[in-house]
């Protein structure tokens, strides 16, 4: 069943929302019972007052709250998106050397008009999804398994489109021994060398290096409430402020929102949720995200393929922020 | 229809008929019904063909031979043979209770082939493809001379036509009686599957029951796209030299399409009713962007137009 | 000498003096012996630096800064600076405790460097090469913009010159004071390095204590060849993380560069006094071939010549 | 220590040998205490006698007599050769992903005047080297080891050296599930598009496909007792003749000596061995190779990048024995 179906569970700083949709709710009721033109008048002010609020509410989100729609239980991941984008989506699996990563789903796919290797981290609804998918934590084994489709997706010169949405790469035992950052680090090499647009949305959480494993991409999309960040907000707080009540403060400091990425010069774009996030409406969050995406691959189908190559390299060989001399 | 309901209605029929039919003789018995080798169930043979050998209850998927196979997946009278007059020589004048050259005859009077593969072109839904189909009823699907022939010949032919390429496997591995010879088809196939890959064309492999040894160390393990059919046991080694040398006992699944899939080794378990479509749609999708390769790897115009 | 000698010695050689020595200050002491982390052996700190701070008893190899690096590997007088003057910004505003700015020359302050890294051109033994050397006295070897701007810049400039290449890592992973700007540093860094790999020439990584997070997940695993110093830990995640992760205590020897060495994860463990010798060697070995490369990739004229 | 410094072992065919040996050394012996020109006719006819069977015996043997020298225990193997070939070589671990498998052994290698990537199987001296060994039997961890070396050798246009002395690929059950059919089968691929020269020499076993992974080369060489087959002898035994008494049927019929797999079209070159075996003189053994591999690396040499890929899969396309028509 999707969340749309169900009602939206609300976050922390949804509260006064949720209070006065229960009282517009008590006064529905009340003047289903017994109608009186005073309740009526009542009811409208609430109405427009709930909107205002919701309005200015998701207008003036801190960057903690954005963290927690990013993390909302209810937020549309991979499949959700893929299966809307094309129901009869090819779902491939496997590294090929004994590993099949449940937290990275890949596949191919038709956005009606432009066909695509689409892969992104999958972190899994219910409590047995989730451990399937290890929360959305890839292994070395499933970067290995996107390289794969990196590869597959050059050799059949087709684009190249990422979701990411992960707390970042496993920090396991055996993901160690297998060389996670030896995956991590392949992967962004291999990324720079494509000669076929590709295009990473950051659609919930980009967690670190495990999210930029699948994110060195031409254009870096970002969700409304999506956030990315060079470590988790609870890892910042516990080094630098030695406590994790720091979490909100970690958020700040770090300039993690989309809109803060987008004017670090890092993203290019940020895509519209459905006000209040994504999780309210998972079609229309899909229908969104896909026009910008088929946007992107459009302007990007122009540029050769060295000339695809030269403007990722371009784009990442800017990044940064010095003082020389 | 199932036995039991035959049975029980048996009697009326005989009833109701005006000559009282003769009771099956054990062959008419055994063409008529096939009796499943996993839930024991016994099938309608006619019903078995029309769902692609197939049981229709537990889902257990019957080996099928070469020609039944182009026969579930050609287009009607698309499919052109090559090279089927491609047959075994005797190298090595290999003898061991029987001559080689023996073996190969009875093998071919089992199977109706020449070899244990059959290669050519068909249609699948419309799309030109170059196939091989390997049978496992001829000589255990093993690979000679023969085979590695005429598995390269069709990848050459494939990357001349530039048509996507399907092998469905099944084999017990390289054949022992042409020796280092067998050997070196891995070499040969696998060498001409590197020059179809930079080419930038489509290379599909399906893993059907079963699938071992040579053939799975060289093509049948290098598609773009692994396939397999459920339940099919697929791997290097079989499964008692393992418990041989580890001197343990494997478990039950090890092996099965389901297991690789688990391990990453194949990309989908695709039932056999599905296969078709399953083979179409992959074509369709990689279709027109095979056109880019080494060559030249842009985007082609074809993966912005419609499906 | 070992401090109990020297001990025991003490009395004797003080009514030797005409002049009674006064006994060390605390700091003079410290300066004079350095304990071994490892064996708990006191050492005399001139031995130790001159057996490149590598415990003559047990082996430990003691962290040590860039410069004394650069004096261990570069023939003398040919190691030349580049990006000296690189310093960070504070795009971030950030501020914990802190401002990053007053964090930032408290690092210089302890480590006596701009940042937590030096770049460059030397000679070892003769060959010519490109390095880059980090410090994790400085801000725990941290990469941030600057980090990744001048190991970028030294890979390009290793690509423009035809040097070999070489990083000695040694960070706690990515700098968090400057958020995204410093995750984006793996993606440069290993985008530079795959113009560079794609030139046909050769990187050699040396991982010494300690190397993490955004260091490993992006250059530092990237070598044609990765050299690991004795006991040095290296990995993706920390220790503390893992452990509170999987709720187990992990190996003794987890992370180490021994059980790397064992987990394929490097080419060899190279104590600290063969290392010039091994980089020479492989530089020698590789040099002339690197002229090949995706360019020309067949057997240059240098392979078939004398060593 | 080498066992060239200890007595070498017989084999059960050489037991004759054996017992005139014995017989010469009490014959010198005895003189030794009691000369008598009577004794030291007969010892020079002993020794006469001796060389006389030596020769014969080694130069009539059956297929099975060459697969025990190539399995003899104190045959040289892969490190015994790197060795004399290169004080200095530099040897090279692990696949990067996990594993560093002790069956394969690479390496970086000056032979005086030629530079190569050196790799091959390696069967262990001692039992726990056997067993560190898996008893030369790679796992798919192994191939794709050498894998690396194969890209390693391409991008810095080195020739590529392969010793081959394996019983064959491991049938463990870690190595199926970790793909060691696909580890064989992309080593076979690779191998194929290499732009360098490569050149594999079978110095013992050379066992099924798991020793063709490192075979695909542009010459085959085979020691004089080396034998290269499609499985291993005990396996044709027991399939064909159902009886493990037939290995020495099995190893006729398969053509499995160096002699054979040369006139089959298939070795390029059978190498000389000291007399009695490579076990006699690991130094003359290893000259006798190193002379051979340098020759054809010389060669080879000559062609350009195009021709030595071209080449190599010119000489896979055309083994095979059929009738056309
Ligand atoms: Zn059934
Ligand atoms: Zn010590």
């Amino acid at each position: 069943m999707s969340p749309t179906e169900k009602k939206a569970v609300p976050l922390e700083f949804e509260q006064p929302l949720a209070l006065l949709a229960q009282q517009i709710e008590a006064l529905e009721k009340q003047l289903a019972e017994n109608q009186s033109p005073d309740l009526d008048l009542d009811l409208a002010r609430l109405h427009e007052q709930y909107d205002v609020l919701k309005r200015s509410l998701y207008s003036n989100l801190r960057a903690i709250d954005h963290l927690a729609l990013a993390r909302h239980p209810q937020r549309p991941y991979t499949r959700d998106y893929f299966q809307r984008w094309d129901a009869q989506w090819i779902e491939v699996h496997g590294d090929r050397k004994g590993a099949d990563d449940a937290a990275m789903v890949c596949g191919l796919i038709n956005f009606g008009e432009v066909r695509a290797v689409v892969l992104g981290t999958q972190k899994g609804r219910t409590l047995r999804d989730k451990q399937h998918c290890n929360f959305g934590m890839p292994q070395p084994e499933g970067y290995r398994k996107a390289l794969r489709l990196f590869h597959h997706a050059q050799k059949f010169s087709l684009p190249i489109v990422t979701l990411i949405d992960t707390p970042g790469a496993y920090p396991g035992m055996t993901a160690e021994e297998h060389n996670q950052a030896e995956a991590i680090a392949v992967n962004l090499l291999e990324l720079a060398g494509l000669t076929v647009p590709v295009i990473a949305v950051v659609t919930g959480e980009g967690g670190s290096g495990g999210a930029l494993a699948i994110g060195v991409a031409n254009r870096i999309l970002m969700l409304e409430h999506s956030v990315y960040s060079v470590i988790s907000p609870e890892g910042c707080a516990s080094i630098l402020w030695r406590s994790a009540d720091k979490v909100s403060e970690a958020c700040q400091a770090m300039k993690m929102t989309a809109r803060e990425i987008l004017s670090l010069g890092v993203a290019d774009e940020v895509i519209e949720e459905p006000l209040g996030g994504a999780h309210h409406d998972y079609d229309a969050a899909a229908r969104n995200v896909q026009a910008v995406l088929v946007r992107h691959i459009k302007e990007l189908s122009r540029l050769s393929p060295a000339q695809l190559k030269a403007h990722r390299q371009g784009k990442f060989r800017k990044i940064g922020s010095f003082v020389e001399g | 229809m199932d036995l039991k309901e035959w049975f029980a209605n048996r009697q009326k029929r005989r009833e109701d008929a005006i000559e009282v039919r003769q009771p099956l003789t054990t062959e008419e018995y055994c063409a008529l019904w096939t009796q499943c080798f996993q839930c024991r169930e016994l099938l309608y043979t006619r019903d078995l063909r029309t769902n692609l050998h197939v049981c229709p209850k537990c889902q257990y998927h019957f080996r099928i031979g070469a020609v039944q196979r182009i026969e579930q997946l050609a287009d009607a009278d698309t499919f052109c043979e090559i090279d089927e007059n491609l047959t075994s020589a005797d190298p090595l004048g290999f003898v061991d209770s029987e001559p080689y050259p023996r073996r190969q005859q009875e093998a071919s009077r089992k199977s109706g082939l020449k070899e244990a593969i059959v290669t050519g072109t068909l249609k699948i839904d419309g799309h030109e493809a170059a196939v091989g189909i390997m049978d496992f009823g001829h000589f255990g699907g093993s690979m000679g001379s023969v085979v590695g022939e005429k598995v390269t010949r069709v990848i050459e032919l494939a990357e001349r036509l530039r048509l996507p390429l399907i092998i469905v496997s099944s084999s017990g591995g390289a054949r022992m009686q042409e020796g280092i010879y067998s050997l070196m088809q891995l070499a040969k196939t696998s060498s001409a599957l590197k020059s179809f890959a930079d080419a930038g064309l489509l290379f599909i492999s399906v893993l059907a029951e079963p699938t071992y040894g040579g053939v799975t160390a060289s093509f049948a393990m290098l598609g773009d796209i692994i396939i397999a059919e459920p339940g099919a046991r697929v791997g290097f080694a079989g499964r008692r030299v393992i418990e041989q040398t580890i001197r343990q006992k494997l478990p039950a699944d090890f092996q099965t399409a389901e297991y690789l899939l688990k391990h990453g080794q194949v990309d989908m378990v695709v039932e056999r009713t599905r296969l078709r479509d399953i083979l179409t749609q992959l074509i369709a999708f990689h279709g027109a962007a095979g056109s880019g390769g080494e060559l030249s790897s842009s985007v082609s115009e074809e993966a912005l137009s419609t499906r």
